[in-house]
């Protein structure tokens, strides 16, 4: 099993991007940050009690399913979106969304562009391998507008093309967008068309059959979750954990109950997980949020207690 | 003296199949095939095992399934319906196209820079080594993304074009743009034209599905169309030529007899031109000029960057290899040869003409093929600069959206190996032809 | 150096020399960058004459016949060759090469064409004659070196002996009025030399004006007019055959003669 | 006709040649001014150098060493009002570019490989050194991958050890099971060794006798030392399969010479990418359920596949360059196949084919760029994974200059050297 | 060809022939593919008995003494050396080639061994004899052809004499009982010859088995018990040197002598 494989190796092997702003690049020490890097950290501080114990293997479109199927990594976290297919027909099990996204658009405001209706005959910068692809084929074709597609393999490229102009516009989902533009040299001038043609979930998925190491990465998203919905901080962490009165609070941090032992992990399986980088909003935050040069909003991923749509199932 | 006898008859042993070599050579190759077969076998039962444990059986099924993606380079119909088959084919003329292009291009630089870097002027032929070195020495995938990097960078995107005071402007009397997009050329238009031929009826393509309210089938139902107006101009044009070495034929013979060349080349020009201009007027030829319009040029041939990326990189590259070659090529052939030649009273452009080059061909064309096939192997590279070829759409996009990588991927082998077999295949009979009679 | 073996009688009543003068060599000086390789080269040669150039390995008897028909270029000084000064003026230099044979040391034959094809070469380009025409003389020239039956073969299947005489009808068929030697049998196996030698001496015969650089000192006595001894890039001694061999003057002829003979 | 007798009475000196063909007027005006055409190619070279310079030089000539964004190096640029390119990029990650993500501290086993890497090809390059060296040579390849890999020192013991079982085999079971028995037992038996008892008995030396450096994972290979090593490794494996293929090549038993040709023109007719894919995508399917090699081992054994074949046609080469007396005098003096092959046959083949080998290394190791296309973090792979740091997100031109710079230094002294070699075993025939 | 100038008065004390056969060849034919180059051979060589074997080229010489070790197959017929019939078996081929050693036209050594090297290598490697013996033998042969002074050096640093002498000397190191010799000095210049044939003539002494394909004529006058004459790949004429040289009976015979000495 895979959870044994894990402890034996005594390292997780985390398949992540080879390099995306935010979610993974490596920093000049060799570390590797981001938002799915920071996942992938929670889960081997879970698993392993060490957030360090992980090797990041980086994957492209293409061999990510691949690594995963074959066994090379644990645990893909890789901003994959979540479809039928590679869920039923490609045997993965995708254990939660860490991450709602969307296909949008991005233009210059010179173009006078104002809806994605009206970019019958540009020129349209995608990366390619991924679902994107396939999305813009069927936008445009649903409203019956042609366009030129140019395939780009990295975001940087991407970029490069776009900021010259050898493209009218860039598609990619729309964090990715405001990523990309909050490193222009002028953000202002470009805007976020308000289509979102797609419904991108993107969270890490794992190989299909092997439920209980499924289980663990699942519940530690959840974890990460609830921990934001409930107020369990990397600062207040060990405050909370000697006890108190919310017994969620003390099932997740291992006070109460034997959640971890249910999973076959240690019972501070989840204190670890949170510690490691924080909880979901703190991992936001240092990675892609406002504060970042990235400067997302929480948007559809805030908690649904503030009207987004993450909403981890309870701990009991 | 020892009497003779009859040599003893001997019964088959079991080390004869080690010790006489009879049988010694029979035994190492059923050995060698026996360990073959087992590896082989090994190598297929492991296959089937782990495909059935990952629930993926062989199946080329998918081919047929609609590939959901556009292409941008299309040489034949395609859209996002078509099926990935389709798209298969899409990508491999596209990398047919740019085998061929960069062969072309890569043997006229490569012929240049070699012949330069045997010049006299210091400068030039030092500039031309300098040349060689750099693009050897710097691996090919660098220099394809170094150059699409420079298109897009240096080149005015189509919004320079724009406005009252554009920063950019087409050039010759506004027929061709340049820009970072690619380039825009105008493209022949007939206003009598002849319609397309199709060819190969393919089922797959939407063009050919019957539509609903039961009309006929849509004439350009077929895996390809070939305009009939281009082939009538070839055959007009194939017949000038046809005729111009008619001319040139009897001038040779003028020659042989009274030992003066008349001179033809107006004659031979005329043959050829008038007919084929003829035939263009008749068909109403025009030139669509490229014009601005919306977010694009729209009208004329449109050569994506991509393409121009990958064919300029590639043909740079090879054309370094190639300039080797043709240096070698050419110093190989003795300086005796020249001298000879010279002595006789022959001038140089015909020393180059009547010996040199005839010589230097039988040397440079053997390593010149092997070029051309790194060239056409190089080219699945493309996916670099996102050029839409066999590696792109059959072991790329196709290959991620339907998970079927031991398909694609041993597909796409195998055309490239056809290729690869074709021309070494042109590659031996040129060798077999041209050997040098020896004693 | 094999000897030849038969000194046939030859017939010497072509070889008359005439007044008029077919090479004029005046003040010549080459360098070979900062080489001085030849030195104050003065030489006529008249009409019908036949010369032999000797001298050791060197010292300059190729680069002094190169420079005859501008394969390689003398810095100052004259050359004139039938009137024509050799200057970088193209039009003397196509003309001086199309009136002056050269015969290589290695040949240097045109391997990918047939030998027929190596003699009507030059005559179809250089000089227009009809193919037809070209064919003719080639076939009588190679029917002179004995070799008429070898016409459609390529040179590699060819012997030494018989590329060599190729090459010989190759410059003959260029009708020159000089003809120029640079060590024609040196490359041959001894067998061939023979052959060779044969050819050049009935070209003799027949009155052609030839400068031959060669070792075979059998063939210098049978039909030079004149033995040139050339070292380090100047002409030493020139005297006819029978005197220079027999009696030598100059202290690098007698040590030359010395070794070349002694073998 | 009365003037033919002649005799030098003072031999010439030599002179100096006239003042204007000599010098640097001299060589400038036959270099480049020798005619009119001539005269303005030069000119139109020189203009082109010109411009060349005057675009590129301002651009490189900025003084951004030290920023450490792409935001403060675009200010300091903006103050100057020249310059272009942003060097901080480099001064911050060229370690990563040269190691990867290898522990810092432990760079100096990188460097010590590869400076010892030299040592041992020395002896092979340079024939004039001293031959003991050659013994160091044949340490070399179990010492390399310990020291890059690390772990404890047993495991490359006892790969060698199986080497030395299949010299002992072949050197002291012959004259017990004759000649042909003893080369297959040479081959069988350190097979097995490998395969069945090597890994338990490294194990089991090492916990008496742990000797063990810190070890790293192939993960942590990036930048130029993973070409590097893809390069040197995939060679060093060719070298053998080469000679095999190149053998089974000329072989005149049908069956092994199809088979190899087989091998060879499948290898060199399929682009190297589509075998990085098998490799990416596909080996372990063709592995035993549940193997896993990691992706750098996979990538290493295509290369050294892709690699081999080319070898072969270059050893090929080298063995059609030996005479057929070679062949004949060996056996005649009795020696068998292998013997023939080891003692007079290769030696001389391989020597011939140097200039080949490296040529064929320089294409290897310009072409492990291609792996970044499957996710390794090669130079090109690590540039791009770089550049998704956002504090430098949108550099270009200075990543891909430095990265094509490097191979320059790489590639263009080694096909210096190899140029050299030919020369030298051209001229230099003992 | 060149004479051996001293026709020095050898010792043919050791060259006694014994009765034992050391070659026996009977019926024997060789086709390359469907050219008939052995022709029914019959020939036995006894113990101490030294062959010339002599004939225009192409009649088959080579092949047949390459026959004799295996270099070439034989396709019918039998040659048994020193009682071993050859035969497929490898173990019959690698006896015989231990037993007979050859030597070739161009030498063969191998040029990236010393000489030393070359001679110890088979007897170390096939005979499996200590290195320090080897090296002893070696030194040993190599001073019977005079050259143990060049032992360190490399075969492209000697002559071709020399050269050629060392291949005798590192067949003589597999102590061999019969020695073949296809033409050893043919690719020779003429001063070089002597050294060589002097060394064969030394072994002749020694009462050594051998048959070697030559025309030195003087050399098979010397040494020979029987010269024998192959045309067209059949021996066509067989007989002590005297009587073959001076009274040939068969008229091919005739025609060759008169061409190879009369020249
Ligand atoms: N292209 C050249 N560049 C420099 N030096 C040269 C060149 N060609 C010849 N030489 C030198 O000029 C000298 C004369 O050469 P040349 O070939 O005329 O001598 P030679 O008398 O014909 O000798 P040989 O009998 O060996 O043919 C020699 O010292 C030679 O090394
Ligand atoms: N490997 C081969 N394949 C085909 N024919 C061959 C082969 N080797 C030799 N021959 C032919 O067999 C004939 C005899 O050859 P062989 O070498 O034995 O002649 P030879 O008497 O030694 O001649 P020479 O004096 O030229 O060495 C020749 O006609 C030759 O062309
Ligand atoms: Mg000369
Ligand atoms: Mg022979």
């Amino acid at each position: 099993a895979t959870l044994d494989d894990v402890k034996a190796r005594g390292k997780l092997n985390c398949g992540a991007n080879t390099g995306l702003v935010g979610f993974a690049a490596p920093n000049a020490n060799g570390e590797w940050e981001g938002f799915d890097v920071a996942f992938c950290r929670a889960v081997a501080a879970a698993v392993l009690g060490d957030p360090t114990a992980v090797e990041f293997i980086p994957t492209t479109g293409k061999t990510r399913f691949t690594a995963l199927a074959s066994g090379e990594v644990d645990l893909l976290a890789r901003n994959t979106t979540w479809t039928f297919t590679r869920d039923i027909d490609l045997k993965f099990e995708f254990v939660g969304v860490n991450y709602y996204d969307g296909q949008g658009f991005m233009v210059p405001k010179e173009l006078g562009v104002s809806s994605a209706k009206e970019l019958d005959g540009a020129t349209v910068c995608i990366q390619t391998g991924t679902t994107t692809e396939l999305n813009l084929a069927d936008f445009f074709r649903a409203n019956n507008i042609s366009y030129e597609p140019v395939p780009v393999e990295t975001d940087n490229e991407a970029q490069q093309q776009y900021l010259a102009g050898a493209c009218d516009a860039y598609t990619t989902d729309a964090s990715g967008l405001a990523a990309v533009r909050a490193t222009f040299e002028t953000p202002g001038d470009h805007i976020l068309l308000p289509e979102i043609i797609s419904k991108e979930p993107l969270g890490p998925l794992v190989r299909h059959g092997d439920n209980d190491w499924g289980d663990i990465v699942r519940w530690t998203l959840n974890a990460l979750i609830s921990a934001e919905e409930l107020g369990i901080t990397s600062a207040n962490i060990d405050e909370l954990s000697s006890g108190t009165d919310n017994p969620e609070i003390n099932r997740i941090l291992g006070t109460e109950g034997s959640l971890g032992e249910m999973l076959g992990l240690e019972a501070d399986w989840a204190k670890n997980a949170i510690k490691a980088g924080g909880n979901y909003g703190e991992l936001f935050e240092k990675n892609v949020g406002e504060t970042t040069p990235i400067g997302l909003a929480r948007g559809l991923n805030a908690q649904w207690t503030n009207g987004g749509l993450l909403y981890s199932p309870p701990f009991r | 003296m020892s009497t003779m006898t009859d040599p003893p008859k001997e019964s088959f042993k079991l080390g004869m199949l080690i010790y006489d070599t009879r049988y010694r050579s029979i035994t190492i190759q059923i050995v060698a095939l026996i360990g073959f077969l087992i590896l082989a076998g090994w190598l297929i039962n492991n296959t089937i095992n782990n495909l059935a444990v990952l629930g993926k059986p062989i199946d080329f099924t998918f081919l047929r399934d609609p590939a959901g993606y556009d292409i941008n380079q299309r040489l034949i119909d395609y859209n996002s319906q078509s099926s990935h088959w389709r798209a298969t084919v899409v990508g491999l003329l596209n990398t047919l196209l740019v085998a061929v292009l960069g062969c072309i291009t890569a043997t006229v630089v490569g012929v240049i820079v070699g012949v330069l870097r045997l010049s006299n002027n210091w400068l030039v032929s030092r500039l031309m080594t300098v040349y060689v070195e750099i693009f050897r020495n710097v691996p090919v995938l660098l220099w394809i993304v170094f150059t699409m990097a420079i298109l897009i960078e240096t080149l005015p995107a189509p919004r320079d074009f724009r406005g009252e005071d554009p920063e950019a402007s087409m050039l010759l009397f506004d027929s061709v743009a340049l820009t970072n997009r690619g380039v825009y050329i105008p493209e022949p238009l007939f206003s009598r034209g002849l319609g397309d031929l199709p060819i190969l009826p393919d089922t797959d393509s939407p063009a050919c599905a019957i539509p609903e309210d039961g009309g006929p089938v849509s004439d350009s139902c077929g895996m390809f169309q070939i305009s009939l107006d281009f082939l009538l101009i070839a055959a007009v044009f194939l017949a000038g030529l046809y005729a111009s070495s008619k001319i040139r034929q009897r001038a040779d013979r003028i020659q042989n007899q009274t030992g003066d060349r008349p001179t033809t080349w107006y004659l031979r020009l005329g043959v050829v031109m008038i007919p084929t201009l003829a035939v263009l007027a008749i068909l109403g030829f025009h030139l669509g000029m490229p014009e601005l319009q919306g977010f694009n040029f729209q009208g004329g041939i449109y050569l994506r960057n991509s393409l121009i990326a990958l064919w300029l990189s590639l043909s740079l590259y090879t054309a370094a290899f190639i300039a080797e070659i043709v240096r070698a090529g050419i110093l190989a052939i003795s300086k005796g040869q020249t001298e000879a030649a010279a002595a006789l009273g022959l001038w140089p452009n015909r020393i180059m003409s009547l010996v040199i080059l005839p010589q230097a061909l039988r040397v440079i064309i053997p390593p010149l093929i092997s070029q051309y096939l790194n060239l056409t192997k190089n080219s699945s590279l493309a996916i670099a600069v996102g050029y839409m070829d066999l590696t792109g759409t059959l072991m790329g996009i196709t290959l991620n959206q339907t998970g079927r990588e031991l398909e694609t991927v041993l597909m796409g082998m195998l055309v490239y190996l056809s290729i690869s077999l074709a021309i070494s295949a042109g590659m031996n009979l040129y060798n077999q032809r041209v050997k040098l009679v020896e004693r | 150096m094999s000897e030849m073996s038969a000194q046939r009688e030859i017939d010497r009543s072509h070889m008359q020399v005439s007044d008029e003068v077919a090479i004029q060599i005046t003040h010549m000086n080459k360098w070979y960058g900062t080489f001085h390789v030849l030195r104050d080269i003065n030489l006529s040669v008249h009409r019908g004459e036949r010369i032999v150039i000797a001298g050791p390995s060197g010292s300059g008897k190729s680069t002094l016949i190169r420079c005859i028909n501008r394969l390689e270029e003398h810095q100052s000084g004259e050359i004139i060759v039938d009137g024509t000064e050799l200057s970088s003026d193209l039009k003397n230099i196509d003309k001086i090469r199309s009136e002056v044979g050269m015969v290589f040391q290695h040949f240097n034959l045109f391997p990918h064409l047939t030998i027929l094809e190596n003699c009507t070469l030059a005559p179809i380009w250089v000089r227009k004659v009809p193919r037809k025409e070209a064919v003719e003389t080639a076939m009588h020239f190679l029917e002179k070196v004995k070799i008429p039956e070898q016409a459609n073969k390529y040179p590699g299947q060819l012997s030494g002996g018989q590329q060599q005489r190729v090459a010989i009808a190759r410059s003959l068929c260029m009708k020159p009025r000089i003809m120029l030697f640079d060590e024609p049998t040196s490359a041959l196996d001894p067998e061939m030399i023979k052959e060779v030698l044969d050819t050049m001496v009935e070209l003799a015969e027949e009155g052609m004006t030839m400068l031959c650089v060669t070792h075979e000192m059998g063939f210098a006595r049978q039909v030079a007019n004149r033995v040139i001894f050339m070292d380090q890039g100047q002409i030493v001694e020139q005297n006819e055959p029978e005197e220079f061999f027999n009696n030598p003057q100059h202290e690098r002829t007698k040590l030359f003669l010395s070794q070349i003979l002694g073998h | 006709m009365s003037n033919t007798h002649y005799v030098r009475s003072e031999m010439l000196p030599e002179q100096e040649p006239p003042a204007a063909t000599t010098g640097a007027i001299g060589w400038v005006r036959e270099n480049l001014f020798s005619s009119a055409f001539n005269s303005i190619v030069t000119l139109l070279a020189l203009a082109f150098i010109y411009w060349l310079l005057a675009q590129a030089l301002p651009w490189m000539v900025s003084p951004t060493w030290h920023a450490s964004s792409l935001t403060e190096c675009r200010e300091i640029i903006a103050e100057l009002g020249y310059g272009g390119a942003c060097w901080g990029i480099i001064r911050e990650r060229w370690l990563q570019f040269m190691f990867g993500f290898y522990p810092k501290e432990l760079y100096w086993r990188v460097v010590l490989d590869f400076i010892l890497l030299f040592v041992a090809l020395a002896p092979v390059l340079f024939t004039h050194l001293p031959r003991k060296m050659l013994y160091f040579s044949a340490i070399y390849p179990f010492l390399m991958p310990w020291l890059l890999w690390g772990g404890t020192i047993w495991n490359p013991v006892m790969a060698a050890l199986g080497f030395v079982i299949g010299y002992l085999a072949s050197r002291h079971l012959a004259p017990v099971l004759g000649n042909l028995a003893a080369t297959i037992l040479a081959f069988v038996l350190p097979v097995i060794w490998w395969i069945f008892l090597s890994g338990p008995v490294a194990d089991g030396i090492a916990s008496i006798l742990p000797l063990a450096i810190q070890s790293v994972e192939s993960r942590a290979f990036g930048g130029y030392m993973l070409s590097i090593t893809i390069g040197v490794v995939a060679i060093a494996l060719s070298l053998p399969i080469g000679i095999l293929l190149a053998l089974g090549r000329q072989s005149n038993l049908l069956i092994v010479r199809s088979l190899s040709v087989g091998f060879i023109e499948f290898i060199r007719g399929v682009p190297l990418i589509t075998l990085l894919f098998v490799a990416s995508t596909l080996l372990n399917i063709f592995m035993p359920p549940g193997t896993d090699f990691d992706i750098i081992l996979r990538v290493i054994i295509m290369v050294t596949l892709f690699a081999s074949a080319y070898m072969a046609e270059v050893i090929r080469g080298g063995l059609a360059a030996l005479p057929r007396g070679q062949y004949e005098a060996a056996d005649a003096l009795g020696l068998d196949f292998w013997m023939a092959q080891r003692l007079i046959i290769m030696p001389q083949a391989l020597k011939i084919s140097i200039p080949g080998i490296v040529s064929t290394f320089i294409g290897v190791f310009k072409d492990t760029t291609l792996v970044s296309i499957i996710g390794l973090l090669d130079p090109l792979g690590l540039s791009r994974a770089i550049l998704a740091d956002a504090a430098w997100n949108g550099l270009v031109w200075e990543i891909y200059g430095f990265i094509a710079v490097m191979f320059f230094i790489f590639c263009f002294s080694m096909s210096r050297y190899s140029m050299y070699l030919e020369r030298k075993l051209q001229t230099g025939h003992r």
